[in-house]
């Protein structure tokens, strides 16, 4: 396999005076790429040519009649682990303030290409989100901050530093207050730095503030249990969820965690024969409510008293305390009983950012016993600390002007914060605001000085996500632009010489060496950085006893919400998150996973609404002064209910977010000590205007053909076929003219389990950043030319009030008898003795009859030249977004077909491998970069020849079938039937 | 053999043959009129904007176009096949009744067939430019070279289509500029003019007349003729498997060879009416192509029409019948009714019922009968194509990629340019050759118009 | 050598095939008859024949078997490609293109030898014996050199008698 | 707009290819493409210009000598001042245009870059009393006068600005390739149009030869497109492979060390050379300034711009672990004796039929290699006798997505 796990480290290792000439080089090489004519600069030393030859390269090698002078320039001296045309893999770990991930950094020539799971983790394994997988596109932003700035104009860090520095210390001896705002902090090494920091001023404050809040949950534990943590949820170890508006699958706490843990229980295969049940009340349409067995529309004013009820009916049947609450008109017994039949085995949980409302689930949980086993407080995930009270105080002492000194990290509350306007007109008046932030955004510019930030992939850093799974950072470029850490310029001010590297070795060596067996630190750490996770067993805190009585005075004080007008509420978006990550291009033609929409947010609607307001998708609403948005018919959306996303509306995060959608921060609001994602209006105002949508699937019904095969559970244990009847029917009528084509070696194969599939997207996104697909814009996408080689499809069936939805993962079928094949007059499309549907670009014409005669329509054509083309300005244009291109993987042309390929450089790479170590493929060495992200492994690929491959016994499932298999194209990928844990 | 008791004579006013040859050669000898000039100038407009939506397709690319994801093939194809069914005309003129020996042929033919040449030109731009690659069109020649030597694909249908084409626009082109060569020398040795002469001398290859050169240009018609007869059928067979040999639902059917050669057939009679109404009125030639020619066409249309009829419903049963659920979702729910119905019903309206209107004599008699009929036809078979070009991929196995498709002014321009560049070649046509094979009429000239024959 | 012919010019279709028909008779024998449209009774009088049926099916026979024998090299020895799940020699789908391909060999072919055999090609400067031929009137002309004078003379009689509107005696010496 | 433009010039240069332009250096870009046609057309022009601007640059870069100092200094550099037995043309040895052979002494811009900051005494130094052994014997009694170096030093001076002249366009067969086609239109048109010419045969040969000599230039462009057998750069640091691997023995791997693992061979880093070239400094042929530019190199850390020879076009993906590593070729199968090359020259045309054929051809090490246990069908074959090896192709080894992806 890949020579996994070399450390940035060995870097340094490079003896005496080497070391600086190296470190000069390095850095020096990296720069120059953002010299326009890289030709003219005879010192870069970086065999790049890969990607800056694509202009010139591929023009001359298209008209071929030019040929460009191709240098080979090599290294001065050559890092040892360096190796031209290897990737190598270092571990690290992902955390934007809000998201973590355990992960591999795929670099090639010394740049980062890939972000892959680290399957050492046991927090995600080898699954990764959308967002983390296209974070290293954010690397190559153009619009990062350069250089320090103070004010707009350029300052020096030194200069920078020693003006700060005296005005740190001015405001300390006057005894001004010194206030840290960040996003949440889950490094140990820099809390404790942030400590040390803090402790050299008279008055300093941290305050945490996150974008999306979870301060309910935060504070409720606080009051019953006397811990200020968010429980991890073990949705692996629950026969029976019940969730309210908790998307968790989506885009809530730690989506991949959770799918992967949620989806090992959906999930029949070896043997397993029982599933969670899933039980999901909310407004919106979320990706985790269109996983639900059963989903129940609700106004988001009226999940108090369904809980409180729920509580009463359970504590009732327990013979426990009831409360007087008003009843619900919504039959909850069967959830009553189900949760009751499951104590201790079942999770109660909201996403719903209300201390009362959380404080409710926490009693509910307490009556069922799931503290013991499911909700897990003992383990709790570390990724959110930002009380929302807190933030409020700050907000209140800036405007009051008690503050002095503002030091921000890593937060946007420019754009993010509900009172953004009071926090902005605060700043000006303060003595010496510090912006430290990676991303260009609305925030930057409003304080005195930038002190711009390391992207994650450039820094050190470490992580705790629970107690005792630590996790490390590290840098895999050298920094591209003249940025430096958040830590280094923390340990700077406070006038340490160390730098943070140093600093956090040291912190490593003090707290979590002696924990760990091993004789030498250095070892220990380079074993740690290799692994990029560290696990050692901390002490539990001792719970104190648990406090009911705010449990009962949430209990009392239900109201029986809202029945009248419209109830807006905001959600974090699965592919653009809370909208930190706004200005990348691939999330941002990430389409909904439920809704298909991309490059715009929209009032999604219930279909009920719309039609007696004769509102249609895309017609502008009014929801409130200055609040235009596009309507959206979403079907199960709740009656009376609006939702729409969050992270849209940008004005000054770079060219992609700029004035995409609206931005509905503004419209939260604070009440009852939290912040509250959304509004109520009585009435909704229908403009003229309307809006064409980036839409990427337009048509929801699958129109009764047998495109997703779904069953029950309980038929599903009388009949494993059941559902898929009519595979045995087409397979006994399948007939040939023509011999069978055999396969001697290998017969690639990607099975599916649908019943994993949550439709996440990650895969989409892996496989954009893999194999280099084109970002084409909104317009194009309106045109319905989106280029991803994979898509979710996402079917309805049912009531539009109260839909069952499947998702179906959409790739090249690999035909072993493929109708692309036979019609392509160039024969640029044809069969390999491998089972793959081959496509050469540099031998299309672009007649696109392969296109047409797709019964699966999974081909893609170029229909402009995205790369270095002014008008598809997203990352292939300019030099520094480039870099993030797969060396091994050919940009297309225009007018060339394109398709997934099954990741065939991926399949070369392994096989030859393989051969240079005389071995045989194993099983799962090859992994597409499909396969290789899916959090909830639905996706497995190998050889089919192989009979005991997993994807062959994949095959031989009966819930096994391929799409449109009466057309006898012999597909290579097999589906396996969704089954749902309902009662039929 | 004709009967001329039925039908009345095949030249009318008994013409002597050199008055034929004056007649014939007046348009070539005397200025246009103003309506030519004007014709020419608004059809080469339309061909200036037509080269102007090349060159931004050629430029940008086929992203100019409204075509998407699922929807590959739009205008350009449509289009494509229209023009190569209108190229049906000269030929199945020429060769179909010849075979069936109707010499009332020969006032027509030469203007058909030009039509035809004129016809398949436009119609060959339109595969060359729909490729995402033109630069990269010889791709498809199978040429030695240093690829391996890597051949091309010989299974697929737009292989054998470029090889049809090809041959169809040679085979037509030399056929009727074979035909050309005894009224290039009448003209060459009537004229007055030193220029025409070495033009048209030039042209005509020295032509004489002698028995030699004739027996030679019979044996040549004959083969030729017979050659085309089998090209006629297959051309357009070849151009249907570009469907038929896809699996899309409404593509996928054994009926289409015959259909769209008898609709290739129907379009291009249909164009040769509209033409030649036009052009025995302007040139004043109602002598030699006669009422009764029209009538014949008119008689054959109605004929075609009801196959036509006959097809559409067929296809439709057949949906139906085979129980396979996408034919029926593409005929019932998106061809009957459905987005493209108004396409689809606009092709049953224009050729199976109005031409039944020919049923009545008085409409076979109107000049202003036969034009609009015959436009109708041509509206129609437009629809057609757009029937199983776009309803079929817009929706077709899975419903995640249904989409609808709108052309956009690029493709329209196209279109519209063919259109122009067609004009354009006929008017030159009819200013610069002899628009009736002056030779073969005066052959027929004696045919049913003197007892004795 | 003489290069003096003797030319009847006809009106009328009849007229020159009674003259064909005497002079034939007569055993006078003819040069060559110019007329504006093929009359068949003439070819036939004067026995011409052609080969080009014959030439074209054996360019048809060797043009089918050469394509399939490329088709058969090319997709099945040179470079097998699975196109689809098809076998490398995929029969059917040889047969259209041996169809049309024929037909294109077939068609260049004729045309070459009908061009050569005929003495047709682009510039070829026509021998005119008298310009109206194209036109409205038939013509028989006699190779008076070849003849000699006497039936030459005998010739333009019968001709005349049998309804030429005119006689005429051309020199082309001078043209060549 | 843009585009076609592009597109077009593109056009013209392949029409321009097409007809004959055989550039055989390095450089075959647009520019010179058009630098020869304009060349062409204004040769006569080019001829008096030439004058005047060498007057012009005289002018800017001497304001300490004279424009006379310059002349005399050229005169010298080329041997042209009469001085008895002493006379000493530079230029033969220091070329002053680019050559097509490769000349070991540094060219006339080498020398006046690497002199242009030092002082006359340094010049004179290594004129009149070079240290290394090779320049020891080419200088020998050099005898030149202080104000003729000075004089040299300033022709120099300016040299190194003005850089090496333009190697003279080779354009005699486009020339032949118009004329004959010109010719074949002329007789074509008589033979249809005109008629004036009497002798058919003359056409006629005209029309076989020129049809066969157009038809076969077509095809010959028409081939090398985007083919570079035979190219040969000179490379920024004279570098022979036939001193090293040949006749030094220096194994391949030594320097090209990842070719048996990675995808890239690898050019070596200056690092590498340094582990010889510390103690080596002076080379048999070029004398010490040669291995110089390596050592400078090294010491400023600066990388060194080696012109790439075998290119492959980006669409195809080569890798050498395979070929190396794998299947243990040898490089010079595909590099040609590179041993025996003093300057590295591209042997193959490194076409797709030139892979394809090799893969035809080549058997894979069937039983060495457990990785091809896999291949259970041949296999068993291969037991049953049925077939004695397999190639490469038999294994997928001419299928698209082995190289194209």
């Amino acid at each position: 396999m890949k020579n996994y796990y070399n450390s940035i480290e060995e870097f340094n290792n490079v003896p005496g005076q080497e070391e600086e000439k190296f470190e000069k080089e390095h850095k020096s090489a990296v720069l120059e790429l953002f010299e326009d004519d890289i030709a003219k600069k005879p010192s870069s030393r970086r065999d790049f040519l890969k990607v800056f030859g694509f202009s010139v390269t591929s023009a001359a090698v298209l008209a071929s009649c030019e040929k460009p002078i191709h240098k080979a320039i090599p290294y001065v001296i050559q890092p040892e682990e360096i190796v031209p045309g290897k990737a190598l893999h270092y571990a690290s770990s992902y955390f934007d303030g809000h998201e973590y991930a355990s992960i591999l950094v795929k670099t090639r020539d010394g740049r980062p290409i890939k972000i892959e799971g680290n399957t050492l983790s046991v927090f995600n394994g080898k699954g990764t989100s959308a967002r983390v997988q296209a974070s290293v596109l954010s690397l190559y932003d153009d619009a990062r901050l350069k250089a320090p700035l103070s004010g707009n104009s350029p300052i020096s860090w030194d200069l920078a530093d020693r003006e700060i520095i005296n005005s740190l210390a001015d405001i300390n001896n006057s005894g001004g207050e010194i206030v840290l705002l960040t996003s949440s902090i889950i490094s140990p090494s820099t809390k404790r730095l942030i400590a040390e920091f803090g402790a050299g001023f008279t008055n300093f404050r941290w305050v945490q503030y996150d974008a999306v809040s979870y301060s309910a949950i935060l504070e409720a534990n606080q009051q019953v249990f006397g811990k200020k943590v968010i429980p991890d949820f073990r949705f692996d170890k629950a026969n029976t969820i019940v969730s309210f508006n908790a998307d968790f699958l989506g885009s809530w706490l730690a989506p991949v965690h959770f799918i992967s843990s949620y989806t090992s229980r959906r999930k029949l295969d070896e043997g397993q024969n029982d599933m969670l049940r899933h039980i999901h009340f909310e407004s919106g349409m979320s990706l985790t409510g269109s996983n639900a067995d059963q989903r129940i529309p609700i106004r988001p004013s009226r999940e108090k008293i369904i809980l409180a009820n729920l509580y009463n009916k359970i504590a009732d049947a327990l013979g426990k305390e009831v409360f007087d609450v008003p009843e619900c008109d919504l039959d909850i017994e069967g959830v009553v009983a189900e949760l009751l039949g499951n104590k201790g085995k079942s999770v109660v949980v909201s996403g719903t950012n209300d201390t009362s409302i959380q404080l409710i689930v926490n009693a509910i949980n307490l009556l069922l016993g799931n503290y013991e086993t499911c909700v897990d407080l003992d383990n709790p995930l570390n990724l959110a600390n930002g009380t929302d009270a807190a933030m409020e105080d700050l907000l209140k002492d800036l405007s009051a002007e008690k503050v002095s000194a503002l030091i921000l990290y890593n937060v946007n509350p420019a754009y993010d914060f509900h009172s953004s306007e009071a926090f902005v007109a605060a700043l000006s008046a303060i003595k010496l605001s510090v912006n430290m932030s990676t991303e260009f955004n609305e925030t930057v510019g409003l304080c005195k000085f930038e002190c711009p930030v390391h992207h994650y992939l450039e820094s050190w850093s470490d992580a705790e996500i629970t107690p005792g799974q630590l996790s490390l950072t590290q840098p895999c470029i050298h920094p591209i632009f003249d940025t430096r850490s958040f830590q280094d310029s923390l340990l700077t001010w406070s006038g340490v010489q160390t730098s943070w590297h140093e600093y956090l070795k040291n912190s490593w060596k003090e707290n979590y060496f002696p924990l760990s067996k091993q004789s030498g630190f250095e070892a220990f750490w380079t074993g740690s950085l290799k692994d990029g996770v560290y696990a050692y067993s901390g002490e539990k805190l001792k719970s104190p006893e648990i406090q009911y009585g705010s449990i009962a005075a949430a209990l009392e004080s239900v109201d029986p919400g809202q029945e009248e007008g419209f109830e807006v509420l905001f959600y974090p978006s699965v592919s653009l998150g809370n909208g930190k990550h706004s200005n990348n291009p691939w999330l941002m033609e990430l389409p909904d996973p439920v809704a298909k929409l991309c490059w715009d947010n929209v009032a999604a609607i219930s279909p009920m609404d719309a039609e007696e307001l004769g509102i249609l998708t895309g017609d502008v609403v009014k929801l409130g002064e200055n609040f235009s948005i596009p309507a959206f018919v979403q079907p199960g959306q709740a009656k009376g209910t609006l939702s729409i996303a969050l992270g849209y509306g940008h004005s000054q995060a770079g060219k992609v977010a700029d004035k995409v959608g609206v931005n509905v921060y503004p419209f939260a609001k604070f009440i009852g000590g939290n912040r509250k994602m959304g509004f109520s209006i009585s009435q909704i105002e229908k403009s003229i205007d309307k809006v064409e949508l980036a839409l990427t699937q337009t048509h929801h019904s699958m129109e009764g053909r047998a495109i997703v095969r779904e069953t029950s559970l309980s038929k599903y244990l009388k009949d494993p076929a059941s559902g898929n009847e009519l595979h045995a029917k087409h397979e006994s009528n399948h007939q040939t003219l023509y011999p069978d084509v055999k396969y001697d070696g290998f017969h690639w194969g990607l099975g599916i389990d649908l019943n994993s599939c949550v439709g996440c997207s990650a895969c989409v996104i892996a496989c954009q950043a893999e194999n280099n697909i084109p970002v084409v814009g909104k317009s194009e996408v309106q045109k319905r030319r989106i280029m991803h080689w994979i898509k979710i499809d996402r079917y309805y069936s049912d009531s539009p009030q109260q839909p069952m939805v499947v998702f179906q993962p959409l790739m090249c079928q690999h035909c072993d008898n493929a109708p692309c094949e036979n019609v392509c007059p160039v024969s640029a499309t044809n069969h390999s003795s491998e089972g793959l549907n081959q496509m050469s670009y540099n031998r299309c014409i672009g007649t696109k009859y392969c296109i047409n005669n797709c019964p699966y329509k999974v081909r893609r054509f170029n229909w402009y030249r995205y790369t270095n083309n002014k008008a598809f300005d997203f990352n292939a244009v300019s030099d520094l977004g480039k870099m993030v291109l797969n060396p091994d993987v050919t940009v297309r042309e225009r007018g060339v077909v394109e398709k997934c390929t099954f990741c065939a450089q991926r399949i070369q790479e392994t096989k030859l491998a393989a051969k240079l170590e005389g071995r045989a493929v194993a099983d799962g060495d090859v992994q597409p970069a499909c396969v290789q992200s899916c959090p909830s492994n639905a996706l497995i690929f190998g050889n089919m020849n192989d009979k005991e491959s997993k994807v062959s016994k994949m095959k031989a499932d009966p819930r096994n079938y391929h799409l449109l298999e009466e057309l006898h194209t012999l597909p290579s990928v097999g589906y396996l039937t969704k089954v749902r844990n309902v009662e039929e | 053999m004709y009967n001329r008791s039925i039908r009345g004579p095949l030249v009318e006013g008994n013409k002597t043959y050199g008055q034929i040859s004056s007649d014939i050669m007046a348009p070539i000898d005397a200025r246009p009129g103003m309506w030519w000039y004007l014709t020419m100038a608004i059809a080469s407009v339309a061909a200036l904007f037509g080269f102007y939506a090349i060159y931004i397709t050629v430029s940008k690319g086929i992203g100019t176009w409204g075509l998407n994801n699922s929807v590959g093939w739009g205008w350009e194809i449509i289009n494509f096949v229209w023009w190569i069914g209108i190229g049906h005309a000269g030929t199945a003129f020429s060769i179909f009744l010849l075979i069936l020996r109707q010499r009332w042929r020969t006032s027509i033919n030469r203007a058909a067939e030009a039509m035809t040449v004129v016809a398949v030109g436009c119609a060959a731009l339109f595969p060359a430019l729909h490729m995402g690659r033109v630069w990269l069109a010889f791709f498809i020649f199978p040429y030695p070279n240093t690829r391996g030597p890597l051949w091309v694909n010989f299974n697929s249908p737009l292989f054998w289509d470029f090889i049809a084409i090809s041959a169809y626009l040679l085979i037509s082109f030399s056929f009727w500029y074979m035909g050309m060569l005894p009224d290039f020398a009448t003209i060459r040795d009537k004229t007055t003019s030193k220029v025409k002469k070495a033009v048209y001398g030039f042209f005509s290859m020295g032509w004489t007349g002698g028995s030699h050169q004739w027996i030679r240009f019979e044996s040549l018609s004959f083969i030729l003729g017979g050659i085309a007869a089998v090209l006629v059928v297959s051309v357009h067979s070849i151009v249907s498997t570009d469907f038929a040999v896809g699996v899309i639902p409404g593509w996928h059917t054994t009926l289409f060879p015959p259909y769209f050669v008898v609709g290739a057939i129907f379009s291009g009679f249909a164009m040769v009416m509209t033409m030649m109404v036009v052009v025995r009125k302007v040139y004043k030639l109602n002598d030699y192509i006669t009422d009764n020619h029209m009538d014949a066409i008119a008689r054959i249309l109605t004929f075609i029409s009801l196959i036509m009829g006959t097809a559409y419903a067929t296809e439709v049963f057949m949906a139906w019948y085979s129980g396979n659920e996408y034919e029926m979702f593409t005929f019932f729910r998106n061809r009957v009714t459905g987005e493209y119905s108004v396409q689809f019903w606009g092709m049953v309206i224009c050729n199976a019922i109005i031409p039944q209107l020919f049923w009545f004599r008085k409409i076979r008699k109107s000049t202003w009968g036969l034009l609009w009929i015959s436009l109708a036809i041509n509206l129609g078979m437009w629809f057609e194509r757009f029937n199983i070009v776009v309803t079929s991929l817009a929706n077709d196995f899975l419903p995640s990629n249904w989409v609808s498709y709108t052309p956009t002014i690029i493709e329209i321009g196209i279109y519209v340019g063919t259109i122009g560049l067609f004009v354009v070649g006929v008017l030159l046509f009819f200013r610069y050759i002899p628009m009736i094979a002056i030779s073969e009429v005066k052959g027929v000239l004696n045919i049913g118009s003197k007892i004795d024959d | 050598m003489s290069t003096k012919y003797k030319i009847g010019v006809f009106d009328e279709e009849k007229t020159l095939v009674a003259s064909i028909k005497s002079l034939q008779e007569r055993n006078l024998a003819i040069f060559d008859v110019f007329t504006p449209y093929p009359i068949h009774e003439v070819l036939h009088l004067l026995k011409r024949k052609s080969k080009l049926p014959t030439a074209g099916l054996i360019y048809g026979i060797t043009g089918a078997l050469s394509v399939l024998a490329f088709l058969y090299y090319t997709s099945v020895l040179d470079w097998p490609i699975d196109y689809g799940g098809k076998p490398f020699n995929s029969f059917p789908s040889f047969i259209v293109i041996t169809i049309v391909l024929t037909i294109l060999i077939v068609t260049i072919t004729s045309l070459f030898t009908f061009s050569v055999r005929a003495k047709l090609f682009p510039g070829q400067e026509a021998v005119i014996f008298d310009e109206r031929a194209t036109d409205d009137k038939f013509i028989i002309v006699i190779d008076a050199g070849l003849l000699g004078g006497e039936a030459a003379s005998e010739a333009g009689r019968i001709m005349s008698e049998s309804g030429a509107v005119e006689i005429l005696e051309k020199d082309l010496t001078e043209k060549k | 707009m843009c585009l076609l433009r592009k597109s077009s010039i593109g056009y013209i240069i392949l029409l321009l290819k097409i007809m004959g332009m055989n550039l055989k250096f390095a450089g075959k870009s647009l520019s010179l493409s058009l630098f020869f046609i304009i060349s062409t057309l204004l040769f006569p022009l080019a001829l008096f210009s030439q004058d005047t601007n060498s007057d012009s640059t005289a002018n800017v870069s001497s304001h300490e000598t004279s424009h006379e100092d310059l002349i005399r200094g050229e005169r010298l550099f080329y041997g042209l001042v009469y001085q008895g037995d002493k006379s000493v043309n530079c230029a033969s040895c220091h070329n002053t245009r680019f050559v097509d052979s490769l000349n070991w002494n540094p060219n006339a811009h080498d020398i006046s870059v690497k002199y242009k900051d030092k002082t006359i005494k340094d010049l004179t130094t290594v004129l009149m009393r070079p240290r290394s052994e090779k320049m020891a014997q080419s200088h020998k009694n050099f005898d030149l006068s202080e104000t003729d170096i000075l004089m040299l030093k300033a022709y120099m001076d300016e040299f190194a600005v003005k850089g090496l002249k333009p190697e003279k366009a080779i354009i005699n067969r486009l020339i032949i390739f118009i004329i004959i086609t010109l010719l074949v239109l002329v007789s074509l048109a008589d033979i249809t149009v005109i008629k004036k010419f009497k002798y058919k045969w003359v056409h006629l040969i005209i029309l076989l030869g020129g049809g066969i000599y157009i038809t076969d230039a077509l095809v010959k462009e028409g081939l090398a497109i985007g083919r570079s057998e035979g190219y040969s750069p000179d490379q920024p640091i004279k570098f022979s492979h036939k001193i090293h691997a040949g006749q030094n023995g220096t194994d391949c791997l030594y320097c090209h060390s990842s070719a048996e693992t990675s995808k890239s061979a690898g050019i070596p880093s200056t690092g590498v050379c340094m582990n010889c070239h510390l103690i080596v400094r002076n080379g048999s042929r070029s004398g010490a300034f040669e291995i110089a530019k390596v050592i400078e190199a090294y010491e400023k850390g600066e990388a060194i711009d080696w012109i790439r020879i075998h290119n492959l076009p980006d669409h195809a993906y080569f890798n050498h672990s395979q070929h190396v590593g794998v299947a243990g070729l040898s490089c010079q199968e595909c590099h040609g004796p590179v041993e025996e090359m003093d300057r590295v020259t591209q042997i193959a045309d490194l076409s797709m039929g030139w892979c394809i054929n090799c893969h035809r051809d080549k058997e894979v090490s069937f039983h060495d290699n457990k990785f091809y246990e896999v291949y259970r069908d041949k296999m068993e074959l291969m037991k049953k006798g049925e077939i004695d090896s397999v190639t490469v192709e038999m294994v997928g080894g001419t299928e698209c997505m082995k190289c194209h992806y």
